[in-house]
């Protein structure tokens, strides 16, 4: 594959966009003031959204695939021309959307997708149900994944299978090298993206350039702890109600980890209506809010913070994997820890679990944390 | 939920006023104006309340943001409150509340509230018909895009 | 470089798991001050002769513009005439269930999840041992059974409620009362005017029944606190856990196993379940 | 840091009174410092108390209601305290306040500022608060920024740095500072035409996720898991993520705290996609004062300005019809 | 839900300026609606049968009619939609003539008005929800607080009516001002003589319990079941015992204790009986005039007390009472006068108010009847009187006009006339305020037939010169400065809120105004009624009143007592706030602001929630606009149903 892999200057990378907007709704990541969002590439101005490189999106790229709220059915109550009284349903499924293409993802924004895919495809099995919605946009998405040419102290995607160059999810690898980026096809479908006047054969010494700048990326992660213990420490760890109490203390049960998350899933589905027309919707939803889990009843079997964290760092390294080969549903992008208003850590739930904590700080045996019954 | 089709087929004559008024002073001064034949503005719906105090500002919120061009709230004068405080109530909450317009970016005129009794038709047609004339003058208030998937709930188009 | 973008094909014609099937509700039958039957029947003349479900699976039940929820399809899979459900009031969704009619427009999403293990019980003594609404999803396996009577051994009934009033299914159990091939006990918390059968709370009036676990299986569903004692109650009576069957109830949305809330653990409810042996839960992780 | 070692003096003695002590502790970054929840004493050996003590712990003592509790708090965070007790959310007598003289907080947005690209939480090596500097190692590079220049805003309107009440205060109680709050932080906004106001919400409403963190964040929501935000009964928003539902919840909250927000500004720090959301509350905010005369946050005794009104208001200049 | 929509052509009032066909055409097309008509007139009798005969029909849940102002027919289709068995809540009006078709001239923008507010209609109907009134039992007994005439005359009715009575009287004898009084205008009749006898029928009437030298601790419950606690405050007397004797006043060596019933015109004894006339007529030891209290050895009293009934030791007692309904009558108070200093009240023994002046007059008074200058016991010739003393006054803080006092100022310098007929009287004056039966004339009286001298203007200074008081004003009709010498100086001085009037309205939780005076239901409409269920008010608390309106009010009040508690059971009215539990914080901000105390913390199972007392609830939607997370909402109009018809009008279809 090595042969066809291809180099583009930093120059001409806004036309290559442009070009490629022809075949495919791109979309890369912007900077919104601190924040750095992907966006929709404009390609009547390419040069004022040049994909922002260097930061790390502040949000995953989930919602390309999976949008924040997504119609699933669109519904209508007409009156029955032959009975007057009575109303028949309409009942219309919005059409496919085009190709996407996502340039500039780092790796781990990638990887989250693999975590989304056996859920969403009936974990590969027959006669379970698939969700058209969100394989239709994975089916016709390219990923541009750019490695990352540094990491940040919250980064440690090393510890769940992933590195600063994973190419795994990615249909091209974009790499930096010198002035301009290193593009690798991952993907046949990846390759035939390639083949654009704008891009030139890559030489020896952009390959050699772009491997050096990745290992050194590589080597400002720590090492990481073996977590392989994780889902059996976690379901130990279950009836820990101590445990779990002081690790959520500071928790303020929003949606920013979950949300920000490459890998949360989870969605809710609500109806609404103007007037005879209606929509039923499907948008994200947060396990650490306590209306995820409650019934009609006014039962909630994840009432307090504890049992929600829990249920979530229960779900990443020891549910998921348990049904998805082994896989954690986590790939150490960070975001969860840097944006947390709060300060949680996961790692650092993680480590506790498996009792691998090296820092000095005492964890604190909780006597009598409130949130919930006891 | 979704925009309106805020001007009638063929008329392009009306902008969207939402009235709340209390069942008690301002309802009634609105029935004394029509009984009196006192000729107003056809712009504005009424809404009844039983107090000006039901009226949460959020009311005014929702209304403003998605799709009045104005709202007028009612309600019975102060001290001649039906239950006796619910308008000093309203009255401080919708003030604080219409200080909040020029932050949002919303003119504060597209907001009014006063106080008119059920005998006193002639100043209710006043009131309506100069806030009607207010409004006119601001002409349409601008517009937030509503999600795109609501849109398509309205129109049936796909989104994009 | 190998392939490592394994990304799912897509296949259009993949059948969308979220769109509900039109159907009609036929009959709304009032059982108790808060539970509804109601029965109903795809439109879709190809799609109802080809419907098919085992028992207790599930249905989710559409009302366009409030929302979806879930139930068990309480009328036997041999009843080819409609799909029942029975509904409590509880929420949003439940309450503008039971504003429906004879002639309305519902959704229909089913069958979902798994069912009772129906093969496995033949040749066995069933005793089905339901409190409150907690009867319905046991009505359906029941009714199979009875109307499969020679495949299966000894069939009793414990039924319970609060009140004579809080009793469902009177269609059902005048039948099962004067039936020689099952035996039927049904019981109330505390006496009432009129009540000609038992008095007292299920895990007692079990006891006293005394089943025999020797070739048996029990079936219970029913409000959490009767759970819990009625199988304390199985225990002392020799049912070994793999011996007892029960259903779950969880809020769920997508019914399919993907949107992630009714999980116990790695168990989703609306694929590995509603059905559930005692021994399956105590392996489970403890959040009911 | 004298007062530190002060504080954990007194939390020392506070600690076998109450189920915990709520302070700040060492964060996941060196540039964040994380709620500390102190039950044992050796707890107390991390407290942190300083520029890096930016969350607001008062946000936790609605959980404990009923349980004796400690808390450490800035000046700001008292006044949260303050309003919570006066809102009968939490009760005077369940609280012990622990107060100091803060010197001001750091603003991580000013910071970001200051450094471009690489002034992220995560990307700092090592950071090290001195008496006014912030010195920083990043990238290899060793940096010193003056406090000054990275406090907060609502450190420089601060009147009450210490504690508004406390039942301990480790150091020298000061009196309320001589400072006055112009809004200076609305002036931007508020110099901009009425439409071009609405189009700035409209461009900041739509990098918001509806994650919540802003009502979470916040002390005096203390409805959090009622909101009206999710409820359907009522049914204020659709659960769609468009720009009108986004504004629309932010005016909700700004109403709810009209009167109450003592403008810790929680909100606008826990936002991960970086809205100045506490705008609308600060707008609401200079409202009530200039209505009312009131500031939240300062006397347990009295009643939001929302929930009283008098017969003859005298700020409230009706239109004439 | 199946909805029904009548739309109404009212004649031609409403279908002169709407196309109603068109709007019963477009309803067809709304949500829910199954069935669309017009008709002629729809509340007619045909047109009200014509709507029962769809609703059985069609099976409609609901009904919508389009016509006139619900404030005219709700009632009356409420009637014909419960006829035809539905719920009369599950009915909505589209209000198309008022505001519609009586106002705008344009027929095509009548005609889509007219169907939006059909559609607003339709939106909240489908919200409707089916409400029962609640039947709450309640105690036919009421509570009278304040033994004035306004609260005799309340008390009198009532038990006359059947209704058991607790009357509390905070002083040790009933009779209120009134019973100072010598006279009352414009008859001239004697006070105590007309007063005395209802006082008696109080004491004598079987189904009035007195509680004299009493007060109200506190109040809980709600309209039909209130729990009332009266303190009985220790009058170290057990009037049990007690036969009104008068020996121990004969005896007790404290003699200069301030007479409050003679408005310390004179003094009286540390134990005693107020006047004659009192009802209980029981003693009373003043604790801080009595020997024994001050440690100093006495207990004369009980020495001479021929039943034993002295206890020194008497502590305050609590009586619990349950009542359906309280009259609250605590009066008014004389606005406190010495804050005139240029009046020199209280400290020229010479200057006095209106209401000693009435204790100087009356036969049974400190000074037998006869007018006499308290300085020198002489009579006095030139006597003064100052009106608007504490009245019309916003320096002070009391701008109303006290409404008495130009008639008790008429009838004083008539009585002075006839006690002295070779006096003079003065009246300064700012206007004369004399509507009523007989008033003005009654004033022209004292001018014309007894000579008083009216000066129109204010006095600005009284001061003495030798042992006469100068009076120095201003005779605004004339433009020139006057100076009477006087004997003695009379001020007319108003009245305020009974002291402690602003605890009690927190008590009773009902609203009172700047000045303390309770707040009445409505102006005009309610004049007796509070915003509480329940309580009702009579006399000069509500604001102050002569005796006949006093009386009258009093009346009102029993009436409306009687109507309240003419039913064993009272139904109230459904649409009340409802407060959801499970989603209720108990952060109080609902009982905080609610105007009628209809909400109140309740504990489950050791969480605080608010909790609606539906009889009390009148149903504003305060609470509902208050609470942050809409736990507590107004059941039929409901943040959602409200939402409904915003939404209908901001998204067409």
């Amino acid at each position: 594959m090595e042969a066809s892999s291809k180099f583009i200057a930093r120059t001409a990378l806004a036309g290559w966009l442009g070009e490629l907007s022809a075949r495919f709704r791109v979309w890369a990541p912007r900077r919104e003031g601190r924040a750095v969002l992907y966006r929709p590439f404009d390609p009547q101005a390419p040069e004022d959204n040049l994909p922002e490189l260097d930061k790390k999106p502040t949000e995953s790229a989930k919602h390309i695939i999976f949008p924040r709220s997504e119609p699933l059915i669109n519904f209508r109550r007409k009156r029955d021309p032959e009975h007057p009284g009575q109303f028949l349903l309409d009942l219309r499924v919005p059409e496919a959307p085009g190709p996407s293409l996502i340039f500039g993802l780092p790796p781990c924004d990638a990887r989250g997708f693999m975590v989304f895919d056996p859920v969403y495809n009936g974990s590969g099995t027959d006669g379970q149900a698939r969700d058209i919605y969100y394989l239709r946009r994975r089916a016709a998405a390219l990923l541009i994944v750019r490695s990352c040419s540094r990491t940040l102290s919250t980064c440690f995607c090393n510890w769940v299978g992933g590195a600063p160059d994973s190419a795994e999810g990615a249909d091209i690898l974009a790499s930096e090298a010198e002035d301009g980026f290193l593009l690798e096809p991952v993907s046949s479908e990846g390759a035939a993206a390639l083949d654009s006047g704008l891009l030139v054969p890559a030489d020896e010494n952009r390959l050699k350039a772009a491997q050096a700048a990745r290992d050194e990326a590589k080597k400002t992660l720590k090492p990481a702890p073996d977590i392989s213990g994780a889902g059996k420490a976690l379901l130990e760890r279950f009836e820990d109600a101590a445990f779990w109490k002081g690790e959520a203390a500071h928790c303020l049960s929003c949606g920013i980890c979950t949300f920000l998350c490459p890998t949360c899933y989870c969605f809710n589905v609500t109806d609404e209506t103007a007037g005879a027309n209606g929509v039923r919707l499907r948008s994200w939803d947060a396990c650490m809010t306590p209306l995820f889990t409650l019934e009609a009843s006014g039962h909630n079997p994840r009432q307090d913070k504890a049992a929600r964290l829990k249920n979530r760092i229960g779900h990443k390294f020891s549910y998921y994997p348990e049904l998805h080969e082994a896989r954690f549903a986590c790939v150490g992008c960070g975001r969860c820890i840097k944006s947390c208003p709060s300060g949680v850590d996961i790692r650092r739930i993680v480590t506790d679990s498996v009792g691998l904590t090296q820092s000095p700080k005492p964890k604190a045996a909780p006597r009598n944390i409130p949130g919930g019954k006891e | 939920m979704s925009d309106v089709t805020r001007e009638p087929a063929g008329t392009g004559r009306e902008l969207r006023l939402v009235g709340f008024l209390c069942n008690w002073c301002s309802y009634g001064g609105a029935d004394t104006a029509g009984v009196g034949r006192f000729i107003q503005p056809t712009d504005l719906r009424i809404v009844r309340l039983p107090c000006s105090g039901r009226v949460n500002p959020l009311f005014i919120a929702k209304t403003l943001l998605y799709g009045a061009d104005g709202v007028l709230v009612s309600g019975c004068h102060p001290r001649d409150c039906h239950y006796a405080e619910g308008n000093f109530y309203a009255r401080r909450r919708l003030e604080v509340f219409r200080h909040l317009l020029p932050t949002l970016g919303i003119d504060p005129r597209r907001f009014e509230y006063t106080w008119v009794s059920a005998s006193e038709g002639q100043r209710w047609q006043q009131v309506v018909s100069k806030f009607t004339e207010q409004i006119h003058s601001l002409g349409p208030a601008p517009r937030l895009p509503g999600a795109p998937e609501l849109e398509w709930m309205q129109s049936g188009v796909n989104p994009a | 470089m190998p392939e490592l973008a394994l990304k799912p094909a897509f296949n259009p014609s993949t059948p969308n798991p979220y769109l509900p099937q039109v159907a009609t509700v036929l009959e709304v039958i009032q059982e108790t001050h808060n539970i509804r039957s109601f029965r109903v029947r795809l439109d879709d003349e190809q799609a109802w002769a080809s419907f098919s479900f085992e028992p207790g699976q599930l249905g989710q039940l559409s009302l366009f513009g409030v929302g979806e929820a879930t139930f068990v399809i309480n009328s036997p899979p041999t009843c080819k005439a409609y799909l029942q459900f029975s509904v409590m009031r509880a929420g949003e969704v439940t309450t503008a269930l039971h504003g429906l009619q004879a002639g309305d427009k519902i959704g229909l999403r089913a069958p979902l999840g798994n069912s009772f293990p129906y093969n496995d019980l033949k040749g066995k003594n069933v005793i089905f041992i339901g409190g409150g609404i907690g009867m319905a999803p046991m009505r359906t396996l029941l009714l199979y059974m009875l109307d499969n009577r020679r495949d299966y051994g000894d069939i009793s009934l414990l039924y319970g409620a609060r009140t004579p009033q809080d009793l469902s299914f009177a269609y059902d159990r005048a039948d099962w009362l004067g039936r020689e091939d099952m035996r039927t006990v049904l019981t109330i918390d505390a006496p009432a005017e009129g009540w000609e059968h038992k008095v007292g709370l299920i895990p007692n009036v079990l006891t006293e029944m005394a089943p025999s676990p020797e070739n048996a299986v029990a079936v219970t569903c029913g409000p959490p606190i009767m759970i819990k004692f009625t199988l304390q109650a199985l225990g002392k009576l020799g049912f070994k856990p793999e011996q007892i069957l029960t259903t779950l109830e969880k809020r769920m949305k997508c019914g399919i196993g993907i949107c992630g809330r009714c999980n116990i653990g790695e168990k989703y409810v609306c694929i590995d379940g509603p059905v559930f042996t005692y021994a399956q839960l105590q392996t489970m992780v403890n959040e009911l | 840091m004298a007062t530190q070692e002060e504080l954990k003096k007194i939390i020392l003695d506070v600690l076998p009174d109450v189920d915990c002590v709520i302070g700040w502790g060492p964060g996941p970054e060196p540039l964040c410092a994380s709620p500390y929840f102190m039950r044992n004493p050796e707890d107390v050996d991390y407290l942190l108390a300083g520029p890096a003590s930016v969350h607001n712990p008062a946000l936790f003592l609605p959980e404990y209601k009923g349980r004796k509790t400690g808390v450490v708090v800035k000046g700001c965070d008292s006044r949260s305290v303050v309003q919570l007790i006066s809102e009968n959310l939490i009760r005077r007598e369940d609280v012990v306040i622990i107060g100091f003289p803060c010197a001001g907080v750091v603003d991580a947005s000013k910071i970001a500022a200051k450094l471009g690209p690489y002034g992220e939480p995560g990307e700092t090596e090592r950071a090290i608060f001195d008496k006014d500097a912030l010195n920083l190692s990043l990238g290899g590079k060793e940096l010193s920024i003056p406090l000054s220049e990275i406090l907060a805003d609502k450190c420089s309107r601060c009147k009450h740095p210490g504690a508004v009440i406390s039942d301990y205060f480790a150091g020298e109680a000061a009196d309320a500072l001589q400072v006055k709050d112009d809004f200076t932080d609305l002036a931007g906004l508020e110099s901009l035409p009425l439409e071009e106001r609405f189009r700035f919400w409209e461009k900041e409403m739509s990098r918001c996720i509806r994650c919540y963190a802003c009502r979470n964040a916040c002390p005096l929501c203390v409805c959090r898991d009622h909101c009206v935000a999710s409820s359907r009964e009522p049914h204020w928003l659709a659960q769609a993520n468009g720009v009108r539902d986004n504004l629309m919840f932010q005016v909700i909250h700004a109403t709810h705290l009209a009167g109450r927000c003592t403008g810790c500004g929680e909100c606008q720090r826990a936002c991960p996609v970086h809205i100045p959301v506490l705008l609308l509350k600060r707008s609401l905010g200079r409202a009530v004062e200039q209505l009312f005369g009131h500031h939240a946050g300062l006397d347990p005794e009295s009643r939001p300005p929302l929930l009283t009104f008098q017969m003859e208001e005298t700020n409230i200049k009706e239109r004439e019809w | 839900m199946r909805i029904g929509v009548f739309i109404c052509h009212c004649g031609s009032n409403i279908a002169a300026t709407v196309d109603v066909k068109k709007v019963a055409e477009a309803a067809w097309g709304m949500n829910d609606v199954v069935y669309s008509t017009d008709s002629m007139y729809t509340c007619s009798e045909p047109g009200q049968q014509a709507i029962e005969e769809a609703i059985r029909e069609h099976k409609l849940h609901g009904v919508v009619v389009a016509s006139c102002s619900p404030r005219m027919h709700e009632p009356t289709f409420r009637r014909t939609v419960e006829r035809a068995g539905l719920n009369r809540y599950m009915f909505e009006m589209a209000n198309i003539r008022e505001h519609v078709s009586w106002i705008g001239r344009d027929k095509a923008l009548n005609t889509l008005k007219a169907t939006e507010l059909v559609r607003m209609a339709v939106e909240k109907l489908r919200l409707n929800r089916v409400l029962t009134p609640k039947k709450i039992p309640a105690t036919r007994k009421v509570l009278v607080i304040g033994g004035g005439v306004a609260g005799i005359q309340a008390s009198l009715d009532c038990a006359d009516a059947g209704l058991e009575v607790v009357l509390v009287e905070r002083e040790p004898s009933i009779g209120g001002k009134m019973s100072k009084l010598d006279k009352t205008f414009p008859t001239v009749d004697c006070s105590s003589c007309i007063l005395g006898p209802r006082m008696v029928d109080v004491a004598q009437h079987e189904r009035i319990t007195l509680y004299a030298y009493s007060e109200i601790d506190s109040v809980s419950g709600y309209v039909g079941n209130f729990e009332v606690n009266i303190r009985k405050k220790a009058s170290y007397v057990d009037w049990e015992k007690c036969t009104g004797c008068g020996a121990c006043t004969e005896k007790c060596p404290s003699r200069k204790t301030f007479d409050r019933f003679n408005e310390g015109l004179g003094a009286t004894t540390a134990i005693n009986i107020p006047f004659p006339q009192a009802i209980p007529k029981k003693a009373t030891i003043t604790a801080g005039a009595c020997r024994q209290f001050q440690g100093k050895k006495c207990g004369v009293c009980a020495k001479f007390c021929p039943t034993g009934a002295i206890n020194h030791e008497q502590k305050d007692e609590i009586v619990t009472v349950k009542v359906g309904a309280i009259v609250a009558a605590t009066g008014y108070d004389l606005t406190d006068w010495t804050v005139y200093g240029e009046y020199g009240a209280g400290r020229y023994p010479d200057v006095i108010t209106s209401l000693q002046y009435e204790r100087m007059l009356s036969a049974s008074g400190p000074y037998g009847g006869h007018i006499k200058r308290p300085s020198n016991g002489e009579e006095p010739k030139s006597i003064v009187f100052i009106q608007c003393v504490g009245s019309r006054d916003p320096s002070i803080g009391r701008p109303y006009c006290s409404g008495f006092c130009c008639m008790y100022t008429a009838k004083q310098a008539i009585m002075t006339k006839d006690h002295i007929p070779d006096s003079r009287s003065y009246v300064f004056y700012m206007d004369i305020r004399s509507p009523g039966k007989g008033y003005d004339e009654f004033t022209r009286r004292a001018q014309e037939e007894y000579g008083a001298q009216y000066v129109r203007g204010r006095v600005s200074q009284v001061y003495p010169r030798g042992d006469k008081m100068v009076v120095r004003g201003a005779d605004t009709l004339l433009g020139l400065p006057v100076e009477v010498e006087a004997d003695l100086v009379v001020l007319a001085v108003g009245g305020e809120a009974s002291r402690d009037a602003p605890k009690l309205a927190e008590k009773l939780r009902i609203s009172y105004d700047g000045f303390g005076f309770f707040m009445e239901g409505h102006p005009k409409l309610k004049p007796v009624e509070t915003n509480t269920a329940g309580v009702f008010l009579a006399g000069s608390c509500q604001g102050l009143k002569d005796i006949p309106s006093s009386v009258s009010q009093g009346s009102a009040a029993a009436a409306k007592v009687m109507a309240l508690l003419s039913r064993d059971m009272l139904e109230s009215d459904p649409q009340t706030a409802l407060v959801d539990i499970k989603r209720c914080i108990g952060c109080s901000k609902c009982v905080k602001v609610c105007p009628f105390g209809a909400i109140r913390e309740q504990d489950l199972r050791g969480q605080i929630k608010a909790e609606v007392l539906e009889a009390v609830c009148q149903g504003c939607g305060l609470c509902n606009a208050t609470c942050p997370q809409g736990a507590i909402q107004l059941s039929h109009a409901t943040d959602n149903q409200i939402l409904a018809e915003v939404e209908a009008l901001l998204c067409q279809m």
